[in-house]
């Protein structure tokens, strides 16, 4: 689509052409894969341009740059389109999609024309979706909490919730392609423990797709219905109850905060092994907590409801459990520190970002502890320490993975090399404005700044100028790839097959891979990451 | 394997559930008619599922669908019901 | 721009405990955080490719380490959830000697009305060092009263009765928000707690402008709904007499019991069909729509000030 | 979950991958319909309430019918399933026509009921709420309520499975594995049949 036409080589997968029919009508996952790179990153842009607006708005106390309701239109664009056209699907069908098969040695998904129907299906809600937010506006907040989504906003809500429960199917596709491609499709000898971890994160991201999803189906049609029928499941005044839709709604939305973290924990632990030359410290821990993670996810959702009028009881059960979510995403996160020990560590770009991910990922999970104790959750909930947090974890953390993963797996994905010294560069000022951004959204939260507010009182305006001029130099931070790797697509040197000298069944064919993705079936005999120091590192004993 | 003679017998069987669990409504015993009808429905769907869809011996894999869903459903009611029955 | 906002102020007895353990929190996760920044920079800088460091001897698997591990960040874990469902658990049991107000939820503004019926409007007037217990309710949609300086929030529902409660130990005025997000002016939900002397709150309470008490008003409305009709001492309709109900066991058509408070009374008003008394019909029609969150406030006052004196209206 | 599979024979391809397909893609309809009911039964639950007592005002003639008509049908599935193997395909491309029918006239005799009970007033849809029954308690609006959604959800569902088995019928000697496709189908169709065989106790048999 948008890669030139001089890419095409022989044998690669680029090769079957360049037509308009030759992607929209492919069944080839690598395709598909660019399918859904190319329309998620316009959507991280449109999302990410509403959020640039958010930060002009705050940059002063009163409301002088745009209305109260356009400020509501907005959060809730930055909102919707981040979370469903984006982040849920953003590593899984986008890495996971080109990769899953390459990893287990497969010749591609178990469902191919399923593979394909996921974009098309995705592409209609999103469309439907962004209408109904572009064209007329939903000012619901991305939560669609009743009554407020059934009674008193406009009926865009009903076409938006269309459009999200659409995607959902689409979402639910690929959880069920890559739990079968997963369980059905591994080559001869890669057994459940010879996997990569990011395959192990995107299996455990599937099941939390397929559980969770439907649910979300079900309280959307639940609102759909009350606004169409007016039927009163969630309507107070008809004696229906606003917490059963908090219930069912959290029911999904917490786990999907695991669609989309797991997979950039997966991406991290492919890199982190490969750049230190060392196998992944405590492989079946690693494994183990992603699975945890993913069973988990699913016991803690009240924690979103401290003080919505949930029983005390129930709000102390959540957070025994949000408590124990803790324990596996600190197994990993020792893990992943401890592989570089008595490593041979080169800082290639995705290092770079991978190391930045486990930064944000530390303090981000650590503000976690916060919201998780119920005392101080009900100071901090709703305010903009919340903001900050997921923040912390989805882009200090998800966004940072997933450039890792593109920086990562980019030879492999074009066959070509970018420019080291501008991807290096990317990746610290996008570091750095993320922490100048949302760190100030902490303080700003303890001292009580309330989430989705169009105007605030003036003591908060010093940290709020802060966080928007470092949303400028996050902003450059990401716009930057578009440059260096558009670039590299015309002008950059070819790869060679396995240019860091990674371990996997991916880096064993050629670059970008064949139609079929191995030249001849691959046999796996050994485990993942078995990696050696190279010559001048390695110790005396082993020489 | 499904012959018609199961595939028949298990039909009649089911036809039977049904009217015993509509007969069941007309004798009244509180909470146990819900008890009765939810006990039937089980009844019902294992009989389904045993004969009409093969899984008296499922497949590893089916059978941790199976496992998954209720597992799942448990996780869904109890702890909302469990925010409800402690309010 | 007045200040630099650092620090929010303490003003209630629970937020000295809550920023205790806000900033053990904090210490820990800087602790920790600064711990496992300084072990990946150290280890990316000691193990750089080409350096000197020792890289002999065996590793990428240890289980007693992991165990370990897992068990600390485990029982850090347990303490720290301990530590704040403590203090959470207060939240339920506000002291006996205190203060009711009881606080409306509505697009966009704050209805606070005092015992004596004083109300006031995106103001909040409290004294100094007594126990307030706040019981809200909504109009319309999802609000949160939100008071940083008391470390204190709690969503307003419609159709429900939520509380939270505070003893204010600082006098001033500090604000007041609207945490929940519901809808155009969300931000425009504002306000201040004003919190007095005890002396100059009560010359506040008194001095505002004469208005019935909300008994009184609770009373006019039994009258003007119709609920003495069937409820009064001359009432043919046969329907249970409210005089000395509230705070005591009512008998269900059910045989269940149900103590009569302030949910038990709302609900009845709201869908009396639900827990009827046993030895009545439920021929009583439902206010449902009929009648506002404010009114029913009043009527329950009323009712509840019938099952306090004992007497008659 | 991953437990006791460590030991993966060495055999690859797709035997058997629409089969799980297919139970992956049910569960999650299984948690689609768990949600739906979890409303239900919060409502009816929900202390000293009325819910389960306007179940008196559906037709439990017509409701057993029904059940009884969608039971047959699965009967006609699974024999379809059966004969789709060898060479009586034709008794299951006939079977397959007879499930599909069972299920139009079940949605008939379904939508006969909507269309009795929203004479009576008794549907929530919105231009009627004034002709709610004033007198009739909340709760049985609620359950009104329930009972569309629950029952709307699955008669889209069979409308799904209607067409799959008339579609399967029509194309059958176009498909590659119209047995396994067929198989796959049936899955879906005892699963819709399932469902119904919980809502029916849930909602016409509570009075």
């Amino acid at each position: 689509m948008t890669i030139a036409a001089e890419l095409p080589e022989r044998g690669s997968y680029f090769a079957p052409g360049w037509r308009l029919r030759d992607w929209l009508l492919t069944t080839d996952h690598k395709r598909i894969a660019w399918l859904y790179l190319s329309s998620l990153l316009t959507f991280f842009f449109i999302g990410g341009a509403a959020a640039t607006l958010i930060r002009l708005e705050l940059f002063t106390p009163a409301g002088d740059f745009m209305t109260d309701d356009t400020y509501n239109r907005m959060f809730t664009l930055h909102g919707v389109v981040m979370v469903w056209f984006f982040l849920i699907p953003s590593i899984p069908a986008t890495l996971g999609n080109f990769l899953l098969p390459l990893m287990l040695g497969a010749k591609d998904l178990a469902f191919p024309r399923l593979n394909l129907a996921s974009w098309y299906v995705f592409m209609l809600g999103a469309a439907i979706a962004l209408w109904a937010m572009l064209a007329g506006g939903l000012d619901t907040g991305w939560t669609f909490y009743t009554p407020l989504s059934t009674m008193f906003t406009t009926d865009n809500t009903s076409i938006a919730a269309v459009g999200v429960f659409i995607i959902g199917f689409s979402t639910i596709m690929t959880g069920i392609n890559f739990i079968v491609t997963t369980h059905k499709l591994r080559a001869p000898g890669q057994t459940w423990f010879r996997l990569p971890i990011f395959v192990w994160t995107l299996y455990a991201t599937s099941l939390v797709m397929v559980l969770a999803t439907p649910v979300l189906a079900a309280t959307l049609l639940l609102i759909v219905a009350d606004r169409v029928f007016g039927i009163g499941i969630f309507d107070p005044a008809q004696g229906g109850d606003p917490l059963l839709f908090q219930h069912l709604f959290w029911f999904y939305s917490h786990p999907a905060v695991y669609i989309m973290i797991l997979p950039g924990m997966g991406v991290v632990s492919e890199i982190l092994p490969c750049f230190s030359r060392r196998p992944l410290f405590g492989y079946k821990f690693v494994a183990y907590s992603s699975m945890g993670i993913a069973l988990l996810g699913f016991m803690v959702w009240g924690h979103h409801m401290f003080v919505s009028g949930q029983s005390t009881y129930a709000g102390v059960v959540f957070s025994f459990l949000s408590f124990c979510i803790a324990v596996p995403s600190a197994i990993k996160v020792f893990n992943w520190t401890l592989t570089m020990r008595k490593g041979s560590v080169t800082f290639e770009t995705s290092m770079i970002y991978s190391l930045g991910f486990l930064g944000l990922f530390v303090f981000g999970g650590l503000a976690g502890l916060f919201l998780a104790a119920l005392a101080e959750d009900v100071h901090l909930t709703d305010t903009y320490f919340v903001i900050a947090h997921f923040h912390y974890i989805m882009v200090g953390g998800m966004v940072t993975a997933f450039l890792a993963g593109i920086h990562f797996w980019w030879p492999k994905m074009t066959g070509r090399m970018y420019s080291e010294r501008w991807g290096r560069i990317a990746a610290v000022t996008s570091f750095l404005g993320f922490n100048l951004t949302f760190f100030p959204q902490f303080i700003l939260g303890f001292n009580g700044m309330p989430r989705r507010y169009h105007t605030y009182p003036d003591e908060f305006q010093a940290w709020n100028v802060l966080s928007s001029a470092g949303a400028v130099v996050l902003a450059l931070g990401y716009v930057m790839p578009l440059f260096y790797l558009g670039y590299s697509l015309f002008k950059g040197p070819k790869a060679p097959d396995n240019p860091w000298g990674a371990t996997g069944l991916e880096w064993q064919t050629s670059s970008p891979p064949p139609k079929d993705n191995f030249a001849e079936p691959p046999v796996v005999t050994e485990g993942p990451y078995k990696y050696e120091l190279p010559e001048i590192d390695r110790p005396v004993d082993h020489k | 394997m499904l012959t018609i003679r199961s595939a028949v017998l298990t039909y009649v069987a089911l036809i039977v559930l049904v009217l015993l669990t509509v007969g069941s409504t007309f004798i009244p015993m509180g909470v146990g008619n819900s008890l009765v009808n939810l006990a039937i429905a089980v009844a019902k769907t294992a009989l389904i599922g045993a004969i009409f869809m093969h899984l008296r011996k499922p497949l590893p894999l089916a059978a941790m669908s199976i496992f998954v869903l209720l597992f799942w459903l448990c996780l869904m009611y109890g702890f909302t019901l469990n925010d409800y029955a402690t309010r | 721009m007045d200040s630099i906002a650092l620090h929010p102020i303490e003003a209630s007895t629970l937020a000295p405990q809550v920023d205790l353990l806000f900033y053990a929190l904090l210490a820990f996760s800087f602790g920790l955080g600064i711990f496992l920044t300084v072990l990946v920079l150290g280890y990316a800088i000691k193990y750089r490719r080409g350096s000197k460091a020792d890289r002999s001897g065996e590793r990428s698997r240890n289980t007693i380490l992991e165990v370990s591990w897992t068990t600390a960040t485990a029982l850090m874990a347990l303490g720290i959830f301990l530590w704040g469902a403590e203090l959470f658990l207060q939240r339920d049991h506000p002291p006996p000697d205190s203060l009711h107000i009881s606080g409306i939820g509505k697009q966009w503004m704050w209805i606070f009305e005092h015992e004596n019926g004083r109300r006031e409007i995106d103001e909040l007037h409290v004294p100094l060092g007594q126990p307030v217990v706040v019981s809200l309710s909504s109009e319309d949609v999802i609000h949160s009263m939100f008071v940083p300086a008391f470390r204190m929030k709690m969503d307003a529902v419609p159709g429900r009765q939520t509380q939270l409660w505070f003893q204010a130990t600082r006098a001033g005025t500090y604000d007041l928000f609207c945490a929940e997000y519901c809808g155009t002016q969300h931000s425009e939900m504002r306000g201040h707690v004003v919190v007095m002397e005890p002396q100059d709150f009560a010359k506040w309470l008194a001095s505002g402008p004469t208005v019935e008490s909300l008994v009184q008003q609770g009373q006019a409305l039994f009258r003007g709904l119709g609920c003495s009709g069937c409820h009064g001492p001359s009432a043919t309709v046969h329907a249970p007499k409210l005089e000395g109900v509230y705070g005591h066991p009512v008998g269900l058509a059910t045989s269940q019991t149900v103590n009569a408070d302030d949910g038990y009374i709302r609900d009845s008003i709201l869908q009396p069909k639900k827990q009827v008394v046993g030895g009545f019909d439920p021929i009583m029609p439902s206010y449902q729509g009929l009648i506002t969150e404010d009114d029913l406030g009043k009527l329950v006052a009323y009712i509840k000030s019938l099952g306090n004196s004992g007497g008659t209206p | 979950m991953s437990l006791g599979l460590e030991q993966q024979p060495l055999e690859t391809g797709l035997k058997a991958s629409g089969e799980l397909g297919v139970f992956v893609f049910l569960v999650s309809e299984g948690l689609l319909f768990g949600a739906l009911i979890l409303g239900y039964t919060v409502l009816r639950l929900s202390p000293g309430s009325d819910f389960a007592g306007a179940s008196k005002e559906l037709s439990l003639l017509l409701g057993t019918l029904n059940t009884c008509v969608l039971l047959t049908s699965s009967l006609a599935v699974a024999l379809a399933a059966m004969w789709a193997d060898g060479e009586r395909a034709n008794y299951a491309r006939i079977a397959m026509v007879v499930t599909a029918g069972l299920g139009i006239i079940f949605l008939c005799i379904k939508g006969y009921e909507w269309f009795d009970e929203a004479q009576k007033g008794l549907l929530p849809f919105r231009d009627m709420s004034d002709r709610y029954p004033k007198a009739s308690p909340q709760e049985h609006r609620e359950f009104f309520d329930a009972y569309l959604v629950l029952t709307g959800t699955h008669g889209l569902h069979l409308v799904t499975g209607i067409g799959l088995m008339l579609g399967l019928t029509v194309f059958w000697k176009r498909l590659v594995r119209p047995a396994h496709t067929l198989k796959m189908a049936a899955l879906y169709w005892h699963f819709i049949d399932v469902i119904w065989v919980f809502l029916f106790p849930l909602l016409y048999l509570v009075r």
